[in-house]
């Protein structure tokens, strides 16, 4: 695998997806089976292509693209948000799902904020990489409105909600849909939503245009029909 | 003791255990062949540190000194991303574990090479073998011996570094912990930590206790032991 | 008599000794390293910024650049053979890439360097009666200190990481005590990770401390029993202070592992060397550099760790101990 | 009459199944020096090991200047403090200096401060000729210089009876003479010593009885001129003839 | 004639700074029996070493059998097979049994095939009556009983010349006879040997020469009446009597 590709037995060229499971309801493992709407997004958007996908690498979330620039992985389909920093590394399809941060506080405690400004001084929680720690780290402490230490960064959000729950911070920012399956399952709650206007996009090394393109081209025929709708009914659909 | 803060959860994990076990298997394959690189780079680098001399030893003692003070996740990721030396996550994997295994490997057969005494190589000359031959025939033998006890805690160490390799997209025991607890279906964290620290409790006991094993089947009657 | 044996090993003993402290290059290196260190230090915590703003680097990036790009079309002019030349560009880009980021490691290595200190100097006083109980202990004591070492030594550090910071109320304790979290001293987790070091190298230590001890010779105690020692101040006034000598060379191994598996703290959000470069690296995406950068950082630690031992050997060291271990 | 300063009465002693002393019974007064010598094995190191318990004995007493110090309730660290032991390999502290290794029992279990340790560890290493080398490591010493120490030690707890197991048989030949004329003074000194050793010079000028150890049974027992001459037991002359080499 | 077996002709050995031999020369003849006295730290085990290059030497020549041995172009492995050495403290390969221990060489370094080092191994563990312990592992031995293993594996060899330093000083002094009684059987045997022992009823009974070594030199040389009832230079005489320690 890697290196872009060899040609597939039909003469098409093969492809691998990498990603970073532990981010329901986009990616995760269920029985030891990679499963999510990522995973069934990007294999629709392929199916429409000349491409074919020959499987799926697992890493860490941050390990992917270093995976990707260095031709391990074809494409990264992992929840990632489309940002300046990653786009001077890789490039990007087009956006696929618009993703708003959630602010997450305890069920039963008396902190219940109702903007970002609400949050200085308290101690607040994200996933490492991720969106919600660009946006702790840009709305928050960039303005001086949160001091650093007072920022406690997880490697998983399983772990900040843990932590949240246990009371070593107040409030954990997360993506929204994955804040929802939180609001659930835990004595968790979504205090108020942050409008990034944050958009998830499959990750393509830089310069691969071809390939970019046939991406977005699936891309949109997939959202014309009702494949995008059912995935979407699919996997975040029980809320 | 206030409750638990995390739901119990055992069931899930039951369930689960077969994953567990596959994790295991990479794991176990992993440690093995790291351990296997590290015995085969080790040793002799060991012995060069004790009886090689110029440019050498110099070159061997630098590469440990830079390998034991280099933490694994640089060296892995370098190698994985930096020098791209193999496009497998398994071998590359094993290489960085095994270098690194190589570099404390050779200390612990440099200390067990420098406790054999002296006369014992000494003497093996005086019956007219030559250097490398007596190093090879008398010394080592011994030397292998007083080594288990060291040779064990570096097999611990290694066995529990394994988890590390998920940072080039090879998950082994851990991982597969941390991926059920983050599947969406449990938040069982603390359970699938408990089950994953006993296996590989089980798996450290069960490997020292065979070394200490296969130790007293190969000691020298009446020796003292290292 | 043993004088030849004992002018040979006191010689090698010397050798090794001299190793390290003979390299000029590397007191200078770490030298440099520390004075950076100690000024970053004094400037953003004590200073408060006072010479210059935290988390600006003392160093400008400007020359370096345009060195490397000096450099950098000198190469290319001179073709295959600039390689060398380039070979130094691509080191000075290094450089003007790393300089940003060195004030914001600097802090992680104070807490890398503080959890290091304080998990093997507790550990140690653990160590200490977990390794006598192994040498001279009734069957009871012995197996307990057996069991702990089994345990800490046989299950993943990040695990009991994880079961004291999330499953035991140590934080809500540790996050009620006064000052935790004020000022330079470190909030809750920082607590957690130092108590889960020391209880796990408590478990190393003890081993290592433990073949020391048994190397002492038997004849020693006795001798110590005989002038009316109890078995206690024997132990105390004559076993230990032979066997800790003997112990060093373990025991430093076991202080350059802590070293680096202090990393592991990161996974409770402490804010060591290894977190700070994840965060940094996840942010811009310069992996290779900032992982480079932190493991020239790690080295620089390892060799003053080393540096250090090898100055308390040579200051504890005796005539004819020490040398002739086995 | 005074009671003898040790007495050892039908003393057993045994590892496991191996019968190592079995039913030793002398006495010494205070003054003698009594030499024990024996075949490898014979029990003799057990034997002094017993007097100052450092192995516990299965039967039989032994008393000090009367005391039966075999009882459950006798303070070991008390008897010890009497008994002083000299060993064959020196056991000298590693760690300490030879004046330190002669007040490590002075400050610790004398209890005596800094000063008046260092006062009379010094008088005592002068009394082996040893002042030159108080801070000399024991790796620095020469192995009489180092058994010299060893006797320091012991005689700065002011014992009563002092132990000497083979003090130079460690020793090299030219070595042995060093340690030998100090033991010779202690023994003008009037010092009470029991001492075992293959020294023959040593036993016939100094000792008051030598008591031959076989088996863990005294075979004989008597004034060196005596054995030397006219050993009673036939097993005596043959071990005397084997000690001194010379008939074979 | 045909040459001595050994000579040494002026032979110097330092290490570093330190003069150990200075100006060394004398000669055996094939069936000789030389041993060498002298205090400690005179050079007498550093001559051993020069004698099977151990250690080089730094002027002079050293001849076996007419053939000079200390030229950079003697093969040293080739020059030890013919010249056996037997150590003070054994240094028996500890992981070998008896039997392997004297097999060693005979395979590695002679090539023998099993059966046949066996059967020489047998033979020589037999000349030193050590048959019986042919299966035990060097710490199940007595110290008399490692010494005697150290003689078959140097005998197995079948060298022109056997050296030994100090082959009993390290044992119990019973354990002492049963090591001299097989070197007389060697010397009664015509083996030519080369010792350094203070065992003066050896050197009485076996010797042909004695040689008497102080800090590095030569002092007297000559058949053992000579030296014992007759020395010439002072320093042996104060040295012998010394030894002996019944002077004191
Ligand atoms: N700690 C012990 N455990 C078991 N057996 C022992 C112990 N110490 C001594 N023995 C046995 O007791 C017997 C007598 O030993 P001891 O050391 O008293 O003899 P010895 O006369 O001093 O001999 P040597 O002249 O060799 O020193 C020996 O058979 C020895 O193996
Ligand atoms: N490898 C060595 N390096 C430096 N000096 C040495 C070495 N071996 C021996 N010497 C020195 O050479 C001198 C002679 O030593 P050698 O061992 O030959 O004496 P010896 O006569 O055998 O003494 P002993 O009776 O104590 O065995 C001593 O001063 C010793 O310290
Ligand atoms: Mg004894
Ligand atoms: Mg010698």
């Amino acid at each position: 695998f890697g290196g872009g590709g060899g040609d597939g037995d039909d003469g098409t060229t093969e492809i691998t997806a990498g990603t970073a499971p532990g981010f329901p309801p986009f990616e995760m493992k269920q029985d030891g089976e990679l499963v999510g709407f990522d995973i069934d997004l990007l294999e629709a958007v392929v199916d429409e292509t000349d491409y074919t996908l020959a499987g799926w690498e697992e890493y860490e979330f941050k390990s992917l693209i270093p995976a990707l620039t260095n031709e391990n992985i074809d494409v990264v389909a992992a929840g990632m948000s489309i940002n300046d920093e990653r786009d001077e590394t890789i490039d990007f399809t087009d956006p696929y799902y618009s993703s708003n941060q959630a602010i997450v506080v305890r069920e039963d405690g008396d902190f219940s904020p109702e903007s970002l400004s609400d949050l200085s001084g308290r101690s607040i929680g994200a996933q490492k990489g991720t969106t919600g720690e660009t946006t702790v780290q840009d709305e928050l402490i960039e303005p001086g409105n949160l001091d650093e230490s007072n920022y406690n960064s997880y490697g998983n959000y399983v772990l900040a909600v843990e932590d949240l729950q246990n009371g070593n911070i107040d409030a954990v920012v997360i993506d929204e849909p994955v804040a929802q399956t939180f609001a659930a399952q835990r004595p968790v709650t979504i205090a108020f939503t942050y409008e990034t206007g944050e958009n998830f996009g499959f990750g393509v090394r830089e310069g691969d245009d071809e390939f970019t393109q046939a991406l977005n081209d699936g891309l949109s025929t997939v959202r014309d029909g009702s494949t995008y709708q059912d995935l979407t009914n699919k996997w975040f659909g029980q809320q | 003791m206030p409750p638990l803060p995390l739901q119990s959860d055992w069931a899930f994990v039951a369930g689960n255990l077969d994953l567990l076990l596959a994790g295991t298997g990479v794991t176990v394959g992993l440690t093995a062949a790291s351990i296997l690189l590290g015995f085969l780079l080790g040793f002799p680098a060991g012995a060069v540190e004790v009886y090689g001399r110029g440019p050498l030893k110099r070159a061997v003692e630098t590469a440990g000194v830079v390998l034991r003070g280099t933490p694994l996740l640089v060296i892995i990721i370098l190698l994985f991303f930096g020098l791209s030396v193999s496009s497998s996550a398994f071998v590359t994997a094993t290489i960085a574990l095994g270098l690194r295994s190589a570099a404390y490997q050779s200390q612990i057969f440099r200390g067990a090479l420098q406790s054999v005494d002296e006369g014992q190589l000494e003497a093996a000359r005086a019956i007219g073998m030559g250097r490398l031959q007596a190093i090879r025939g008398v010394v080592v033998p011994q030397a292998l011996r007083r080594s288990v006890p060291g040779f064990q805690n570096e097999f611990t160490i290694v066995l529990k570094d394994t988890s590390i390799a998920i940072v080039i997209g090879l998950g082994e025991l851990l991982t597969v912990g941390q991926n059920l607890y983050q599947g969406g279906q449990s938040t069982a964290a603390l359970e699938i930590f408990l089950t994953v620290s006993l296996i590989y409790f089980v798996l450290t006991f069960v490997t020292n206790r065979s070394l200490d094993y296969i130790d007293d089947h190969f000691s020298i009657p009446g020796g003292e032991r290292a | 008599m043993g004088t030849p044996e004992s002018t040979t090993t006191g010689r090698t003993i010397r050798g090794r000794a001299a190793g390290l402290t003979d390299q000029p290059l590397t007191l200078l290196t770490v030298a440099v390293f520390w004075t950076w260190l100690v000024v970053r230090w004094t400037n953003d915590f004590l200073l408060d910024g006072a010479l210059i703003e935290r988390n600006t680097s003392f160093f400008p990036t400007a020359p370096f650049e345009s060195v490397a790009s000096t450099l950098g079309s000198l190469a290319s002019s001179l073709g295959p053979v600039g390689f060398p030349v380039g070979w130094v560009a691509g080191f000075f880009e290094f450089l003007a890439a790393s300089i940003p980021y060195l004030p914001q490691l600097a802090t992680g290595v104070w807490a890398t360097i503080l959890l290091t200190v304080l998990g093997i100097a507790l550990g140690f006083f653990i160590a200490v009666p977990l390794s006598v109980a192994r040498v001279y202990g009734g069957s009871a004591t012995r197996s307990v200190a057996l069991g702990y070492t089994e345990l800490f030594r046989g299950t993943p550090l990040l695990a009991q990481l994880f079961v004291l910071y999330f499953a035991t109320p140590l934080t809500a304790i540790i996050r009620e005590l006064p000052t935790v979290g004020t000022g330079f001293i470190p909030a809750q987790a920082f607590w957690v990770a130092v108590i889960a070091f020391m209880l796990n190298s408590a478990a190393y230590q003890s081993e290592y401390i433990r073949s020391a001890l048994n190397s002492v010779p038997e004849g020693q105690l006795t001798a110590a029993r005989a002038i009316g020692l109890s078995k206690v101040d024997g132990i105390r006034h004559v076993v230990l202070p032979q066997g800790l000598r003997y112990a060093i060379p373990g025991w430093s191994n076991e202080l350059v592992y802590l070293i680096k598996y202090s990393s592991l703290a990161s996974f409770i959000t402490v804010r060591e060397l290894f977190e700070r470069t994840d965060a940094i690296a996840s942010e811009t995406y310069r992996y290779t550099e900032l992982f480079v950068l932190a493991g020239l950082l790690y080295l620089a630690l390892v060799l003053s760790a080393s540096l250090l031992m090898e100055y308390v050997e040579d200051r504890v060291a005796i005539p004819g101990l020490g040398t002739t271990s086995r | 009459m005074s009671p003898p300063l040790l007495e050892l009465d039908d003393v057993y002693k045994s590892y496991g199944e191996e019968q190592v002393l079995s039913g030793v019974s002398f006495e010494m007064d205070a003054g003698d020096v009594d030499v024990v010598i024996g075949p490898s094995g014979s029990g003799k190191s057990t034997m002094l090991r017993c007097v100052n318990r450092l192995t516990e004995i299965n039967g039989g007493d032994i008393y000090l200047d009367g005391d039966c110090i075999t009882d459950a309730n006798t303070d070991v660290n008390e008897l010890r403090k009497q008994v002083g032991m000299v060993f064959q390999d020196f056991n000298l502290f590693a760690h300490l200096t030879a004046l330190e290794n002669v007040t490590l029992g002075l400050r610790k279990v004398r209890g005596m401060d800094k000063a008046a340790a260092q006062e009379k560890g010094y008088e005592h290493l002068e009394q082996v000729g040893l002042l030159d080398q108080a801070d000399s490591y024991p790796a620095e010493l020469s192995g009489g210089q180092k058994q010299r120490v060893g006797i320091a030690r012991a005689l700065a707890m002011d014992p009563k009876l002092l132990l000497f197991d083979e003090p130079t048989s460690a020793l090299d030949p030219e070595l042995v003479g060093e340690v030998v004329e100090v033991m010779r003074d202690l023994a003008a000194e009037g010092i009470t010593m029991l001492v075992v050793s293959h020294e023959m010079g040593f036993a016939r000028s100094a000792a008051s009885d030598i008591i031959f150890l076989d088996d863990g049974r005294i075979v004989e027992h008597g004034p060196p001129e005596q054995l030397f001459e006219n050993p009673q037991a036939a097993r005596t002359g043959e071990f005397l003839s084997r000690l001194t080499h010379e008939g074979e």
